[in-house]
């Protein structure tokens, strides 16, 4: 097998340059590759365009990247929860794409799958139609949306191998498998990193051939968004 | 006039056994809890779990188990989790047979808005213009009138809209109407205490009246 | 949870008609649903339409339905190791349409993702671009392919719970999680039934949701077509 | 002439450590015995499996794990087995580097046919035409010329072809040769006493030689 371990996230992002296309697995908060953000937080970049279905809150998560004025553009289906973004949106130095969440979904898969194009429901007759071809197929009306590919993929998994395959937990799964796939570089930070053979081959999620780099991150945080409890 | 929990409560009646769930954000959220406990249904969250619980015990919360609503949950024996891809895979696909979500706006001809107010920051749509273009059954809960009283059942909708011809049913503090086929609310049932003339009166578009209409009643 | 459990084959495919289009999962001969198998032979029904990569071997899997006669089309990407078969098909009582593999996965997978229609490079400058829309995307050319979807679609898991929920084993999964997705009623047999709960969720490979009816069938054979071995 | 052996042993020689590689079924299979043990590689099988090991041994032989020419095969470790539609995922996006297949014909400027002859029962072309139509480098395992003497390496294929424009080189029983992105084939090696001489004689497509053509080696 081939090895794809680094050191660590430092090593994992050290080539990410200025401009380039991201995408990040999560949803709110769950699932982000945490270790990478503080990563790229350390550099000297900007220009960043980000795919990612959210953009963290104010102090944690993608926001931290916001805050740091290191984003150009978001590609999200929803950015609530941030004031900065907000800010940053509403003074015209940040730029937003939104796409419907299973748009964004289906245009990740298609980019690592090979996919150029297909036809989805989702956005038929509102402005998210604006400029794309509209196609009926048995009485029904579609879009025709486009893949969506990035520079590099960073995506948090729960346990990984030296060969890079990975295995998700519970929701934190997400958006993180399609991404793993769409990134010309897919960068995995993982909560824990055995060897290779270590991992049922029936229970991998996301096969090693799509992941470049690997590591074993540490200090997890994992902050909760909504703590909703039962009494 | 319904509180949220009656609207919730209301919703809850039109669910059947069998039936795999999508439940939106807010009212439809609370719907959950009044769904009866000899039905057998799914909840499945957008964000990649068919097999919604309910909120966890304090020793139980765990950050890597959320709802499309970044609340912490439990799973129920027998769930499943999944990508995103898959999760709209399902929900696009036709294999979720009920939405129920709530909206700022619904048109006579089915037209749903619930996601920008022009002017307005805007968060964006989440999967809820995946929900109404896919599910064979989409139930809305919302006020049937603003806050300055204007009515949120209209003709046409003023707000840019979330997608067209998709709600089946509405289910607001006043009322329950039907989507008709051809157009316009058909008027099902009043909420307790309210007047038809009062929902007519608070019903901008075409609304229907066929015979009696009852009260709704809750047990 | 919906429990989807049935007593056994011959009353999940009690309801199948004569005419209808049926999805079978399988590669060769691997992960084929034997017992669904043995249960349509004894029907009378004919003219189905079989959505299979391969049409198993004379005396086996699909096979067996050929020789009953109660096929009238195959649609697979790869139709060899089957005498009656050819002779069917040259005495043109039997229909066959062949697909490129990924292209009949991406069509089934499409069918069951409500993706009416997508792009793919394979075929593009053949036969198998005939009559089909061909477009330029990036510079390369790419068929509009559309998607598949059947009346039953029949799969064969490993393990399984009453609940529906589904987990394959070694490459027995091949095209069974996605043809499960795309028939109106998905049947299930497994090799070993358990109750709701006793599967871990994160493994699921089929989430129940995709499956309408499910039972544990009994006396696999698994027959292997070539038998290769390290001396 | 090279022996189908000796042919996949040449190709061995191109693949290169960190490669995904799919051979397909003939010649192709045979090259993995000759990739040597010190290179990273992982072969894929398009039914669902990262990792082929060799052969199992008689007691490890296992029904639920075979390649996609439908034999018995092991894992090595570090394996990952998926869907179908994954594994085509995998070849069309590109993940795959390097695609090793057998060849009825294929043409100089790059098209291959390998799946059908008209008049005789067509089989399928099972995954050929995903994965000519997406790696990229596609390697051509063959024989230089028909039983018949006919070459195979022509201007243009007579079969029904598979592919268009996609093989980089050949490693025929003859000779090494890359596809031109301009059109030809160009002569790279010669099998160990065959003469330029005599595979321009046996190839019908433009032949394209520049310079000393060196003999294959073997180690």
């Amino acid at each position: 097998m081939i090895n794809k371990t680094v050191k660590n996230a430092q090593e994992a992002v050290a080539d990410i340059p200025s401009n380039s296309m991201l995408m990040m697995g999560g949803f709110g908060l769950c699932g982000i590759p945490e270790n990478c953000i503080k990563a790229l937080l350390e550099k000297e970049i900007s220009g960043l365009t980000i795919v990612s279905n959210n953009a963290g809150v104010d102090d944690f998560g993608i926001g931290l990247l916001l805050q740091k004025r290191m984003v150009k553009k978001m590609i999200s289906s929803y950015v609530g929860e941030n004031a900065e973004f907000e800010r940053q949106l509403l003074s015209g130095e940040l730029e937003v794409d939104l796409i419907p969440q299973g748009t964004l979904a289906e245009r990740v898969r298609a980019g690592g799958a090979g996919i150029p194009a297909f036809f989805t429901p989702a956005g038929v007759g509102t402005e998210v139609a604006e400029g794309k071809e509209v196609r009926e197929f048995e009485g029904k009306l579609y879009l025709m949306e486009q893949w969506l590919r990035a520079d590099f993929s960073i995506v948090k998994a729960w346990k990984g191998d030296t060969a890079g395959n990975l295995i998700f937990r519970g929701t934190a799964r997400n958006f993180n498998p399609i991404m793993a796939t769409a990134g010309k570089i897919c960068i995995a930070e993982v909560e824990e990193l055995v060897q290779e053979g270590e991992l049922d081959p029936n229970q991998v999620h996301t096969p090693g051939i799509f992941v470049q780099r690997i590591f074993q991150g540490d200090n997890y945080e994992k902050r909760i968004e909504h703590r909703t409890v039962t009494k | 006039m319904l509180t949220k929990e009656q609207i919730a409560q209301r919703i809850a009646k039109e669910v059947k056994t069998g039936q795999y769930i999508n439940l939106g954000i807010g009212i439809p959220t609370l719907v959950a809890n009044y769904i009866p406990k000899d039905l057998d249904v799914v909840l499945q969250s957008e964000n990649g779990l068919l097999g919604i619980g309910p909120f966890p015990t304090e020793d139980k919360v765990d950050p890597d188990l959320i709802n499309a609503g970044k609340q912490t949950i439990s799973m129920v024996p027998g769930s499943a989790l999944f990508n995103s891809a898959e999760s709209f895979a399902m929900i696009r696909g036709g294999h979720v047979h009920l939405t129920i979500l709530g909206a700022m706006e619904v048109s006579e001809n089915g037209d749903i808005a619930n996601w920008k107010i022009p002017g307005k920051m805007v968060k964006g749509m989440g999967g809820a213009m995946d929900l109404v273009a896919s599910a064979e059954n989409i139930i809305v809960a919302m006020q049937h009138c603003s806050k300055d009283g204007q009515s949120k059942l209209l003709t046409e909708c003023s707000l840019p809209i979330t997608g067209i011809k998709c709600v089946k049913k509405i289910v607001s503090d006043l009322a329950v109407v039907e989507i008709s086929p051809e157009g316009g609310f058909i008027l099902k049932e009043r909420a307790p205490g309210v007047s038809v003339e009062e929902i007519k009166s608070k019903t901008e578009g075409k609304l229907i009246i066929e015979g009696e209409i009852p009260e709704m009643t809750f047990e």
